[in-house]
């Protein structure tokens, strides 16, 4: 239990920042901004990465690869695309 | 690397999340936040390959590139319209690494008992997104039916599956990590994850994605807890959080409850059921989204019509006029001949609301110049801007000039429900594409979106 | 095709059928125009201001179509294949009739359909909005007491309250001026369309119980009532008119005499100072007292029953109504700019009175089945 | 005291100094009132109503103050020992003069002061304020255009012109009436703070370079401006006259006659069809070709100059009228409800025209010589 | 006490003032909140009572009763007006509080580097805000001059002394703990903070207390890393970052900035800058503060004048009228009879905007409501609302009838300076205990408000 | 170094709920604000307990006891006259 204390600590602490950081999010963001946080959770590209490298067998070894380009295209993927949402609210330039 | 820096730098990344994510929910600073975000990606990223005991870099490397190249190509190629599809693809992947660490791990062996409770939350949620996003993705590219699917007893079904997930990752623990038990947590939580989601309406997917894709941040923060990363632990219990308000927010948007969602079995998607005909749908719009395309446009015209006047709503329009004048977009008005219910009816309106005379423009004035115009905001009009005026020699309004609204790019109508207009003929401009549908009192909406766009 | 516009006849009348920018406008798709002389004096257009137009002054012996804004005499129409104009069909249908004999096809704004498309050459419609407004002015501008609140340092005016009996065309208009100049308005109709209409202009809607169907016909006209329901109306209206500073009336039935609404002992019950406008004066007026093209005063009210109201803005009604008539003869214009024989058009098909010297008009028919 | 309330001599003169509810009020200070027999009745004021309202019909023997709404003959005031009212002093001294000879003091609301105070008497305001009203809605009336701008499917009308020269009290109240009825509507005046008030009114303000000096007088009024001053603002403003569809003069200087705004030179240039209502024809009129009482016609543009403007809203006006007097009457009312000999107020002292047989004002005097 | 469990309640304690600070700023919640952190620190004082190994509750008996009653006392008794002194002498005592622990921490001896650190920091910030805090209070009482009290080479001096404080608390750490050291930098950090507060304006005192609040909650979080007690480390950092954001706020809200406010040296009230006489102030407000004040009236009486003309203003005085209804609050206007510069002026101006005739007052039958009536909203008026009509006999405006708005709750008036209306007189309704002065062009303002009341 | 990595990772977070928990509050609630943020600065409380608990002489106990007595007027006094302050936001009864 002690050992916990201080993970659950820093868990309480993000999880305040999560909730306090999201508030008033007009509707056209809620796709991108579902995308952005979820190229966040993306993450767990670190444990892949740990994973991956630690990985012996012919078997972990597969999975260990599957799970780091999985975890990449979520990253990548996700960041890139979240981007494209975005551009829409650069102002549009003179047409006429 | 020192592992004590690797700390701070990953407090750094953690950091960069937090800002990253708090300007992604404001549209003039979403996009750096996008880029802070991705920055504490890389940092992590190089932190862990630089600090961990890496054994073969070749298998990480591959999984890389590999990776790198499918989301260039995805984000790239995917269009616009798709990107709730792609984002359920994404989260899918999400969750199917988280597992894959856990099984990983798992075959690792050697693990104490708090290593397999996480690694058999890790399978659990990664294998319940995975499949749940792909479910949902299929639907939503119309793989799949968008209506609900579900069978007799679902629920009992469902709450069988789920128990015996459950079950399996308790024997897994108890086991002392059974390979053969992991496998078995993956597949039974998968079908959960399958059938779970087929009965939901194609509507509601974005709130299943966005709740998957909570549920995957705190998958990440339990392994976090594994591998004693505070990185992991930080970033997974702020996508948890940010996520879970966001689905309460998406939800509340709809009008619904969360439960309603997720349980409701046969939620219909509210969009569709305001449709009179199936195929014909009708996109809704909030007043946000309206204040958002209405505040970011360059040019926007406003066509009134008769239930601008039903509503009174010529002061709220004239006040909104002014929120968007005052961000410098340039706002008109198109007055039809016959907009309202008697000569100059709009005229009598907005001069009492003190709409500058400048600003008004005849039919074959503003028509050349929708094409060329962000947004036409139809307020409470509804003959005056029907297609079929032009397309349908039989309609009752053949041959009268309408007001092109359909050529700008955006379309937003402002009225109560889809019924017609005076002529009692459906308009095609409702079911269109580039068009957004607030169903609203004018006078009332025109006023949350005002309030709105003070804040977009 | 060559067409002629008339001189107005009435003493009152100061409209044109065609302003110089509707002649040029007609003259660039291939018409020959020519215009009696000094017809568009009264409305701001001198004689000069259409030869700079392109048209002729004085009439020319080959006439395809002549237009006109009251119903001419015959010899005004002679050798004329057409005639376009308000003719009265309904009204005066013995004079149509005598008309008919001529020969020409007789167009009549009168009997132009109200679809949404007709809108566009409905005279009925561009002239009431005018005479709505005039009818507004007139009843401010005789009564006793303004229209608008006023607070000053010698006491408080209390808003003056206004009545529009009949919300159609002119009595939204009507109402819509009136609330303009502060009065307090308010509106009735028998059609139950009205009291949404009359509401999105910000006035009230009087609901009188007249334990009745809505009276709307076809066409959005109203119908006649029902003698007992006209004597619960009246009943019903009678507060209302007899507290009002200012009441205007525009009810009116097409092709029938217009329907009773103030009656005498109302009038006498008013306060004296107050003002009657009476909008139907040319169908009999809605007021018992009303003498059409008079102003009287009775037990101190004045009662107006102008019959020139929308020729008093002479100048924008002849600009509106000369768009009506332009866009009319698009419609009849064949190939080569020539008056077509026979049109498929609903709209002309619907508002022909006469052709080839019958009367081709069911409901003219019917009035003067009713009439003899 | 003992009031008499005056009937008008005028024609066109309807207003009335006392209504039936001042009356009531004033009786229950313990004043007693006498009213001329028909003196209210054109202002909706019939004799019962006085008598109801405790006033007595026809000329009691002694009387302490008589009311008016213009000036007396002097056989109407004899034996008076006070006259309010509005009495010209400066338009007609000579008339005041002999007035004066009669022994009454004459207390003349044109003189009251402008002081913020003394607008709960000013009768010049709350008059102006219903003349530039009815002088807007004569401007709309005559002219052949509409105000408002109107889209219709026979087109667009655009709003009409009105420009609005002199931006005093009657010219504010036609700038805000012109402005409702939704004129494009634009203004002007040569005193400083006139601009910000018409544009509080949401119309616009003409600035003419006249290269002189604020042109403001004491206590709100204008002075009289310079020879040449005067042809450069004709010349400013004639662009702006030429292209209205109706003009609505108020301008006026105390004691001297109108200044001329608008000549014949422009009047020629305007359009035919547009209107100009002179509203300063009792001290001769802002136009040159107006005559005082009369519309006439000039090259098609119609020229109003009415006399009665402030009387057209009668019963509206007689109400601020007898609110004015009544308070007025609070200031002279001494112990017992009596007539107070001396009394110390500015306001009464500046307003006393005559006193014991005397001409007692400087401006009255200085008038006086000026025309001798 | 399990010292696990103990750190758990503490991580509770900390989460209950996360809520209750959230909860505080919005007006609708901020007692809960206060409630909520209140009980937070109920829980922090019994987990530390129970857990720490305390040698003599005498003491720690005696401190709680004598400053619990002392606190009570303060509370209760002091006048709402006198709440900025109040709670400037907390804040003095919290940060005396933190220095003191800090000394008996010395005392207690054998301490390392890093203990030495937070100790020196502590005493630093604690004496500073002591002193800092007694010399805001003293100002706000008045017992000291309210107005900019300096020397000159004012910022030479404090930057001797700062330098000075500094240099004894470096050989505070590195003498190892000498105590003597430590009371050096007692006294010159609180002479540092007397002359550092003096030189600030009255006005300005709330910023600096602000400051100081948050100032001490990074005391609070050194300590916390002495002590190695998560839950100072957060609840200090907690009131650290948020006093800093209040801070900015109240700066901003003042159109300054911090550095002006601190260092400002001749920095002068602003609300006084603005009274042409130095005995009258004016009590300006914001758009916020006026919004909550209509925002929670029962009735409101709207009074306006040339101004509203001038600017404009009806329909975003209607706009407003309509945000207040639908809250429930009852608007009235009372015209007077000689508002504008044209009989009937506002007349014109509120049919314009489509003001019901209903709502609209004359000056006899509004005059006997003030005294009912919570909010009085003067916009653009002034010789009406002037009470010397009523109370000077020699004013040019004596005698002519005023609406009494100074007999209302509170007065709001809406305008863009102090500077006279038509009749050219000072207004004494400006300066009365009950007004706010929103500075403002009507429009502008009002638009401003309405916009903020939609966040009340 | 290391040993300060958790307390560091604490205090960011908890310094990002700070920033984050206010974001736009209305003028009227500055100073409650203010002195509930005092308030519960009053932590100190904690630190004031543990070294007047360890005290050993007489000066250290006098230090200990001002900084208990100190602390607790922050803190009572600091809730109470919040309260107070906060009375305000009732909704007024009707008062006719
Ligand atoms: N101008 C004339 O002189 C005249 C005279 C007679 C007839 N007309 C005819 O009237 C029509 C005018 O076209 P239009 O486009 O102005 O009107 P329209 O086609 O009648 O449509 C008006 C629309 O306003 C919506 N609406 C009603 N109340 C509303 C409210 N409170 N808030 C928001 N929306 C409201 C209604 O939809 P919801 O119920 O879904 O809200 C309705 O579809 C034409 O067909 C024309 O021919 C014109
Ligand atoms: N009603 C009539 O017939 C009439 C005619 C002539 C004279 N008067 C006189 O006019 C006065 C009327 O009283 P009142 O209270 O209505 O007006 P007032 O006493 O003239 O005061 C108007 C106030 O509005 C403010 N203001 C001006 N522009 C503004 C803007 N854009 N935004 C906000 N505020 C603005 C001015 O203060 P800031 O400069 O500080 O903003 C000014 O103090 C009386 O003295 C009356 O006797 C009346
Ligand atoms: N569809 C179109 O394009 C089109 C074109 C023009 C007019 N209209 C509609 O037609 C309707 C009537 O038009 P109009 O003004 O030319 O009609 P109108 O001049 O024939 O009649 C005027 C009004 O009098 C009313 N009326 C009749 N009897 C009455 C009674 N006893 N008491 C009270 N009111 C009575 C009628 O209902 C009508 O509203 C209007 O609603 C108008 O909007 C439609
Ligand atoms: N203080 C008060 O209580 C009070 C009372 C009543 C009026 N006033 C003010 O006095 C002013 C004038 O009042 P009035 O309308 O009774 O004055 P008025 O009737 O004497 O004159 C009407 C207007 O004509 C203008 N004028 C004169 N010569 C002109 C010229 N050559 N060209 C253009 N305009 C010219 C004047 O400036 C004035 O505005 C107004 O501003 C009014 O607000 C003040």
């Amino acid at each position: 239990m002690e050992s916990l204390l201080i993970p659950i600590t820093v868990f309480v602490l993000a999880s305040f920042v999560g909730f306090e950081v999201i508030s008033k999010v007009p509707p056209t963001l809620h796709t991108p901004l579902m995308s952005g946080s979820n190229a966040i959770s993306g993450i767990a590209i670190i444990g892949a990465i740990i994973a991956a490298g630690e990985t012996t067998g012919v078997l972990s070894a597969v999975l260990g690869f599957l799970a780091v380009a999985m975890a990449t295209i979520n990253v990548v993927g996700g960041f890139l695309v979240t981007d494209r949402m975005l551009a829409m609210f650069r102002r549009r330039p003179d047409k006429r | 690397m020192n592992p004590t820096l690797a700390g701070y730098l990953y407090l750094i990344a953690a950091a960069l999340f937090i800002v990253g994510l708090r300007r992604l929910s404001s549209p003039a600073t979403a996009r750096s936040g996008n880029q802070l975000a991705a920055t504490g990606m890389l940092v992590a990223v190089i932190v862990t390959l630089a600090d961990r005991q890496i054994l073969s870099y070749w298998v990480i490397l591959a999984g890389l590139v590999v990776g790198s190249v499918v989301g260039v190509v995805l984000a790239r190629r995917v269009e616009m319209t798709a990107m709730p599809q792609l984002v359920a693809v994404l989260n899918g992947f999400g969750g199917g690494a988280s597992a894959l660490v856990a099984l990983v791990e798992l075959g690792a062996g050697d693990d104490g008992t708090r290593t397999l409770v996480t690694v058999a939350i890790s399978v659990l949620i990664g294998a319940v997104t995975f499949t749940g996003s792909m479910v949902a993705f299929a639907k939503l590219q119309g793989l799949v039916r968008g209506a609900p699917i579900s069978y007799p007893g679902q629920r009992w079904g469902d709450l069988l599956l789920a128990a015996a997930a459950l079950a399996a990752a308790i024997v897994l623990v108890a086991s002392g990590g059974e390979m053969v038990w992991a496998w078995t947590t993956v597949a039974v939580t998968g079908l959960l994850g399958v059938t779970r989601v087929l009965p939901i309406g194609g509507a509601d997917m974005p709130v299943v994605i966005s709740f998957l894709n909570s549920a995957s941040g705190l998958a990440a923060s339990a392994a976090g807890f594994v591998i004693e990363s505070n990185a992991l632990v930080i970033s997974g219990a702020l996508v948890g959080a940010a996520g879970f308000i966001l689905t309460t927010i998406m939800v509340k948007a709809m009008n619904r409850s969360l439960g309603d969602v997720l349980f409701g079995a046969f939620g219909v998607a509210p969009d569709q059921a305001d449709a009179d005909d199936s195929e014909k749908v009708a996109r809704r719009a909030t007043p946000e989204d309206v204040a958002i395309a209405l505040a970011y446009a360059r040019s926007v015209v406003v066509v009134p019509g008769y239930g601008l006047a039903v509503a009174q709503a010529q002061h709220a329009m004239r006040e909104l006029e002014e929120s968007l004048t005052a961000r410098g977009v340039d706002v008109r008005y198109a007055i039809h001949p016959v907009a309202g219910r008697m000569p100059g009816h709009m005229n009598v309106l907005l001069a009492e609301a003190d709409v500058d005379y400048e600003r008004l423009y005849d039919l074959d004035d503003i028509n050349r110049d929708f094409p060329h115009t962000d947004v036409a905001l139809v307020v409470g009009a509804n003959d005056v801007v029907n297609p079929l005026a032009r397309e349908d020699p039989n309609s009752p309004i053949a041959g009268m000039p309408i007001l092109d609204v359909d050529r700008a790019d955006t379309v937003v109508v402002v009225k109560r429900s889809l019924s017609p207009g005076f002529a009692g003929i459906d308009n095609p401009l409702f079911y269109l594409e580039n068009t957004m549908m607030l169903f609203a009192d004018a006078r009332q909406g025109l006023a949350e979106v005002t309030a709105a766009v003070k804040d977009a | 095709m060559e067409i002629h516009v008339l001189s107005p006849t009435h003493p009152w009348e100061r409209r044109v059928a065609l302003t110089p920018d509707m002649c040029r406008r007609l003259a660039q798709k291939g018409h020959r125009i020519s215009i009696s002389s000094g017809a568009g004096t009264a409305a701001g257009y001198p004689d000069d201001s259409y030869e700079e137009a392109g048209a002729r002054i004085g009439r020319q012996p080959d006439v395809d179509l002549v237009v006109c804004v009251e119903p001419p005499r015959l010899e005004e129409i002679s050798a004329a294949r057409a005639v376009l104009g308000l003719l009265d069909p309904l009204g005066a249908p013995t004079h149509l009739e005598k008309l008919a004999g001529g020969g020409a096809a007789l167009l009549a704004f009168e009997l132009v359909p109200r679809t949404t498309r007709a809108q566009m050459v409905d005279v009925l419609s561009s002239q009431a909005s005018l005479a709505g407004y005039e009818a507004a002015l007139e009843a401010a501008a005789r009564c006793d007491r303004i229209f608008p609140m006023l607070t000053t340092a010698a006491g408080t005016l209390r808003p003056a309250v206004a009545l529009i009996l009949g919300a159609g065309v002119a009595g939204l208009q009507a109402i819509a001026t009136a609330r303009r100049l502060g009065a307090s308005v308010s509106g009735f109709d028998v059609r139950a369309a009205a009291a949404e209409q009359v509401e999105s202009l910000g006035a009230s809607f009087i609901s009188v119980d007249i334990e009745s169907q809505d009276a709307s016909a076809s066409g959005g006209y109203a119908r006649e009532l029902a003698e007992d329901t006209e004597s619960r109306l009246l009943a019903g209206l009678y507060d209302h008119v007899v507290r009002a500073d200012a009441v205007i009336t525009t009810a009116a039935i097409p092709g029938r005499p217009a329907p009773r609404l103030v009656t005498e002992e109302m009038v006498t019950a008013m306060r004296p100072g107050a003002v009657i406008v009476d909008g139907a004066a040319s169908t009999g007026g809605n007021c018992d007292v009303s003498r059409p093209g008079e102003t009287i005063v009775v037990d101190g009210v004045t009662v107006s029953a102008p019959l020139d109201l929308p020729s008093r803005p002479a100048n924008h009604a002849s600009q509106l109504f000369a768009r009506n008539v332009s866009n009319y003869i698009d419609l009849i214009t064949g190939e080569d700019a020539s008056l077509a024989a026979d049109v498929d058009d609903d709209i002309v098909r619907e508002s022909t009175a006469a052709r080839g010297g019958e009367l081709t008009h069911t409901r003219i028919n019917a009035v003067l089945a009713g009439e003899g």
